[in-house]
């Protein structure tokens, strides 16, 4: 895998909601294989750079490259921003695979018919080939026997690690996990990570918005802090969490284990 | 009495008959176009634009604003009597058409359905849940991919009770068409009446089988309503496809 | 064109004859609706059957059907009750106006009767309890905590009523009641007209609902009142 | 028994009966009826209703008898009972003029006469009755009055309507029926039209039945009759013997 | 007051619903100024007994006095039983007020409405002598600030006050409390707590469902302990929580505190 061209990068990126500026100007720089985990507290902004990078919601400013190619974006009269190219959006979209906290299951479809959607109607892969290529992921996540299950017929758990499947069903070149854990029973936490740690394992390049600091300092290749909009610490897990930098870090691993 | 029922039916059934098919004629093609036209509307009407939701807005409380007897009257004296005022018109091939009550019937319970649906529509639409509209965006879904796949198949599992009700309603409505000289069933049921003064017989008879289509309707879109909601009920799945997937 | 061919004081009476019409039928849709409500909650099966199967007769029916029936049907009848109970030959006249009147509060009052007892299920058990523990009878629990109470829950669903009433009066017209409808089809009919006083019609209709609309969702906030936290 | 009759007629079949500008009832049934009530002695009041109407508003009493053309047949005389006739005007076909119907001859119904046409006609009328037993395949419109007939009719909407030439006479004279005119023979064959219009009343109601007839006659007889149908008709005769 | 009439006797109880028997004959004599705690676990039939003495349940067998008068019931064809004279019952009624643990204040009226609306009209008081009585009481219970509100505007444990105002207003001969704090928050139960206590020391007589241990224990003069639908013990507190006979009793105490 070239190391040359980034997997995902990130340059400048800043938004505001209304007067509220919640980021302050963020870069990164995920290569190929990296699995970066993004922590920080409450309101630090986590989600929404997340959900800046598919344009879930439109950044006032900044740049986002996915495999070398650039989003193009469009300044609108009204000053705010706007993708310039529709079918580009779209397109770089199925590159950048995103598992939601609340799972966002498609409630009317079965598991299967959730991870063979995006393939067969945007991806255009014939019907056949997604579902072998689905039965795959599914037997990869264990969800195999579940999958003619309706997403509301199978535990939280078991919707998260369909999510998972979902995801990986585009051949994404970028997982964006959006605290996948978080909404899930304790005892079911674990069946996630685990898939998580063995997707991380087989080199996926991985976005992880996290509390679970276990993950964070056992898995991941580079950490991130986020404190108000702005990247307080960033490096490798081991550094990060013993060696922090920043007082704010300090108090936040204190607070919060 | 019971001998004046026998009568009614016997001399008049092939009234009430050809009544019956012109209402479920009325109905059928009212239902189906009007769906197919509020969908349109629908979409629009949720549109965050004011230009695009405008006309809309005002097409759907102009017809659930006002009476459809008046729609009804409007379309057919109305609209009717300028068009056939117009020159050369009534020379024009296209005058058997124009000239004929059934297309202003038609035109104005496809509008008026139109308008009742697309209501439902609208608040179907706005309840699709957030998350699964943003798992659709993010995994590139063009919006009229995330329509086709996602939110109108939840819209019409949301809307199904509401959109029975409006069957029905359309189905009560088409009675109407006898003021515009359409012999549907209540139509024929007046004409019975007229002709041998006998209310009861006449008009009983035509409730009862608006009953029967009624409760026929209901039971059919009962059934419908659970294939749509199988997603929800709380129990084990169907195994056929799953054996059908593994086969393959 | 503005004064209608001489022809706006008509459609104006017209008017009042549909708010004539609209405000009879009001509180007999809400007795006949809060009897059948209470039929259907009864205690007693043979009510429960009764209220059911009015309402469920009533609402498969068309109402231009329910309406005809009634015109044409409902003399003869009230006719023969008059003289089974004098005992001698009488003259009932029913006008066009009652009968249309009968008829729309009879078909109002079936959809009425189920918004009045969504409403009553509504209202906590606890505070009929509270009442019955403090010793009050059913028909003052009726009166000073239900009937309040029933407001409250009914409104919204009575909006939605009120709305279709005044549609529906539109087709006493065909019975002849000189409403707006009736109205229209005869300024239409003599001054060769139809589109003119058929869209005059239209626009009054529309702006009956608009103003009942409005109406009814003051009364909705103001019912609320009490409850809603400040 | 009968000091005070309650009479109804249409109000909607000129000349026969109408509305003047204030909304009062005129017409030839209207003048009739106060006749016939002056020759018999007898107190009545006129009322208007809707021609669906008529049948059930009299089994309804919600008045005693009905002066409003209604042809005597044997269907109505199931529910009801009639006076001997009053009048008894054919029928016949009005369109635009130039057109020219064939529909009955000879005692015979030629079945292809309005083969393509469209008829406008008065709901539950003879008339409507006529083309609905005899011209099953054709297009017919019915409408509550035959003034409605009449105004599609100019709009171009029927080609034709058909009516007792009694009332179509009067339109096709006056102003509203310029460039329209009779396009057919006139025909009554009794099976359809009955024996005439006849006063309508209750089947229970035969001493009142007698007072009309014989009222009736003594107007036949006293000429009070031909003065009333030469005021409104100068040209037919209403009461072929 | 003569100990010679008890205030309310209540004699072999029996309560089923459908084969479920909940109370198992229960006898019970309240003398006036006696503060009676009902206590036991879940299910153990409290509300029922409480129910059962007002009738809004119907109870099987049983006889109730009030002040010495026998509420007469009889007995219908399908075996069940009736209240004789409805009369007789709203009237005893009037003189036994329950407290509902869910308050069940009439939502469209104003508190002191809620306190006037019994005496006016089932009882027949002047509106002004009702008001001025409501006053009082609303005094008493710390609610006549907040007389004119509804319901919906307070909170809880003034909405208990005030409910407890309402009971007291029909000037009751006993008060039946079910379980009147544990819709609360735990802040807001010692209001209503204190308003209990007062009305105990005034010499009301009262009957009370309640979790409470402390309350039982320091105000109540006689304890009953139910344990499925039979009383296992009764006697005054000290007794009764210091030496617990029954065993079940015993483990009680254990379980829950
Ligand atoms: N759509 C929005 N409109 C207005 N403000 C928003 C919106 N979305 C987020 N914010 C605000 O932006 C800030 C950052 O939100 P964000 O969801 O990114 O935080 P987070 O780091 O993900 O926090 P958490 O750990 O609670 O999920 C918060 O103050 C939030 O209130
Ligand atoms: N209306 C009813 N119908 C059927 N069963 C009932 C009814 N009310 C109560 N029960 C049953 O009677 C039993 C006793 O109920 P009750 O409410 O008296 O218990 P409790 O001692 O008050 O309990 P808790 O402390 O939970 O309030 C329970 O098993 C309950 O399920
Ligand atoms: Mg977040
Ligand atoms: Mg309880």
């Amino acid at each position: 895998m070239s190391k040359d061209i980034p997997a995902l990068q990130v340059e400048g990126m800043f938004k505001s909601f209304g007067d509220h500026e919640v980021l302050k100007g963020i870069d990164l720089t995920a290569n190929t294989g990296d699995v970066i985990s993004i922590i920080g507290s409450s309101g630090s902004g986590k989600s929404t750079f997340l959900r800046c990078i598919n344009l879930l919601e439109t950044p006032n400013a900044g740049a986002v490259h996915v495999k070398g190619e650039l989003i193009r974006m469009k300044r609108l009269k009204d000053g705010s921003q706007e993708a310039a190219d529709k079918k580009q959006l779209q397109r770089i979209r199925t590159k950048l695979a995103m598992v939601f906290q609340s799972f966002n299951l498609w409630s009317h479809l079965t598991i299967l018919e959730n991870v063979i959607e995006a393939p067969i109607h945007v991806l255009g892969v014939p019907r056949k080939e997604a579902i072998e290529n689905a039965d795959a992921l599914l037997q990869k996540v264990g969800m195999y026997e579940r999958r003619d299950y309706y997403p509301g017929h199978v535990s939280g758990g078991q919707q998260q690690r369909a999510a998972i499947a979902r995801a990986l069903a585009i051949s994404p070149d970028v997982l964006l996990f959006d605290e996948p854990t978080s909404a899930l029973d304790p005892e079911l936490v674990g069946e996630v990570l685990r898939v998580m740690t063995d997707l991380a394992e087989e080199g996926r390049t991985m976005l992880v918005v996290t509390h679970e600091m276990g993950f964070a300092r056992g898995v991941s290749s580079h950490v991130m802090y986020l404190h108000q909009g702005r990247v307080e610490e960033f490096g490798n897990p081991t550094e990060v969490f013993e060696n922090p930098k920043s007082e704010r870090m300090k108090q936040f691993l204190q607070r919060d284990f | 009495m019971f001998e004046d029922f026998i009568y009614v039916l016997g001399k008049y059934d092939t009234w009430l008959w050809r009544g019956f098919l012109l209402t479920i004629e009325l109905l059928v093609i009212s239902v189906t176009l009007g769906t197919l036209l509020a969908i349109p509307l629908a979409v629009a009407r949720v549109s965050k634009k004011v230009w695009i939701q405008a006309l809309p807005f005002a097409f759907i409380y102009v017809f659930r604003g006002t009476p459809l007897i008046g729609q009804l009257f409007m379309m057919y004296y109305g609209v009717g009597q300028l068009i056939a005022n117009i020159d050369g018109i009534q020379d024009h091939w296209t005058w058997t058409y124009l000239r004929d009550p059934y297309w202003y019937c038609l035109l104005t319970f496809v509008l008026n359905t139109a308008a009742y649906v697309a209501e439902i529509m609208r608040g179907g639409i706005q309840n699709v849940p957030n998350g699964e509209l943003e798992a659709a965006r993010a995994c590139g879904m063009s919006p009229w991919i995330t329509y086709r796949r996602i939110i109108f198949p939840r819209m019409w599992q949301m809307i199904w009770p509401a959109y029975t009700n409006d069957v029905i309603f359309t189905l009560k409505a088409t009675s109407l068409a006898s003021t515009v000289t359409m012999m549907e069933l209540t139509g024929a049921a007046r004409k019975i009446v007229a002709r041998t003064a006998l209310p009861y017989e006449a008009f009983i008879s035509a409730g009862v089988i608006y009953l029967i289509i009624v409760y026929s309707l209901t039971f059919g879109f009962k059934g419908i309503e659970r294939y749509l909601r199988r997603s929800e009920q709380r129990n084990e799945p169907k195994t056929g496809r799953a054996k059908a997937a593994t086969s393959a | 064109m503005l004064d209608l061919y001489g022809r706006g004081w008509q459609m104006l009476e017209g008017g009042l004859v549909t708010v004539q019409l609209c405000l009879t039928v009001l509180p007999f849709m809400i007795v006949i609706g809060l009897l059948g409500a209470s039929a259907k909650l009864s205690r007693y099966r043979t009510l429960r059957v009764i209220g059911e199967s009015y309402t469920v007769l009533i609402r498969g029916i068309p109402e231009l059907l329910v309406i005809l029936l009634i015109y044409f049907g409902g003399t003869i009848a009230v006719q023969s009750l008059a003289e089974a109970i004098s005992g001698e030959e009488t003259r009932v006249d029913i006008p066009a106006f009652w009968s249309g009147v009968a008829a729309l509060a009879l078909v109002q009052g079936a959809f009425a009767s189920e918004v009045f007892r969504a409403a009553m299920q509504s209202i906590p058990i606890g505070q009929i309890e509270a009442a019955t523990a403090c010793g009050m009878t059913p028909m003052q629990i009726f009166m000073r905590i239900k009937l309040p109470q029933l407001w409250r829950f009914a409104l919204p669903g009575l909006n939605n009523l009120f709305q279709v009433l005044i549609k529906d009066t539109a087709l006493i017209s065909v019975v002849g009641v000189e409403e707006i409808m009736r109205k229209a089809a005869i300024g239409a009919g003599t001054e060769k007209a139809p589109f003119t006083f058929y869209l005059v019609a239209m626009l009054m209709f529309l702006s009956f609902t608009t103003v009942s609309l409005l109406v009814f969702n003051y009364l909705e906030k103001r019912a609320a009142r009490g409850v809603a936290r400040a | 028994a009968w000091e005070k009759v309650v009479i109804a007629t249409e109000g909607a079949y000129p000349p026969f009966n109408m509305m003047d500008d204030n909304g009062n009832l005129i017409g030839f049934d209207v003048d009739f009826a106060n006749k016939l009530c002056e020759t018999a002695k007898i107190e009545c009041e006129i009322v208007a209703q809707d021609w669906d109407g008529m049948i059930p508003g009299l089994l309804a009493k919600k008045y005693d008898a009905i002066i409003a053309q209604m042809s005597i047949t044997e269907e109505r005389k199931r529910s009801i009972d009639f006076s001997d006739y009053y009048s008894n005007t054919p029928a016949v076909f009005v369109g635009k003029d130039g057109m020219s119907i064939t529909a009955y001859k000879d005692g015979e119904v030629i079945e292809d006469a309005l083969d393509g046409m469209v008829i406008g006609v008065q709901r539950s009328t003879t008339h409507a009755n006529f083309l609905e037993d005899n011209f099953p395949g054709i297009e017919i419109r019915m409408y509550g009055t035959q003034d409605e007939a009449l105004l599609d009719l100019t709009a171009g909407r029927v080609d034709a309507t058909l009516a007792d030439s009694g009332t179509l006479d009067a339109w096709v004279s006056s102003e509203e029926g310029n460039g329209y005119g009779f396009v057919s023979n006139q025909f009554a064959p009794s099976e359809w039209f009955g024996e005439g219009a006849g006063i309508g009343i209750r089947k229970e109601d035969q001493d009142l039945k007698e007072i009309f007839n014989k009222a009736l006659a003594e107007m036949l007889e006293n000429g009070s009759y031909e003065e009333l149908n030469k005021k409104y008709f100068p040209a037919i005769d209403l009461h072929p013997n």
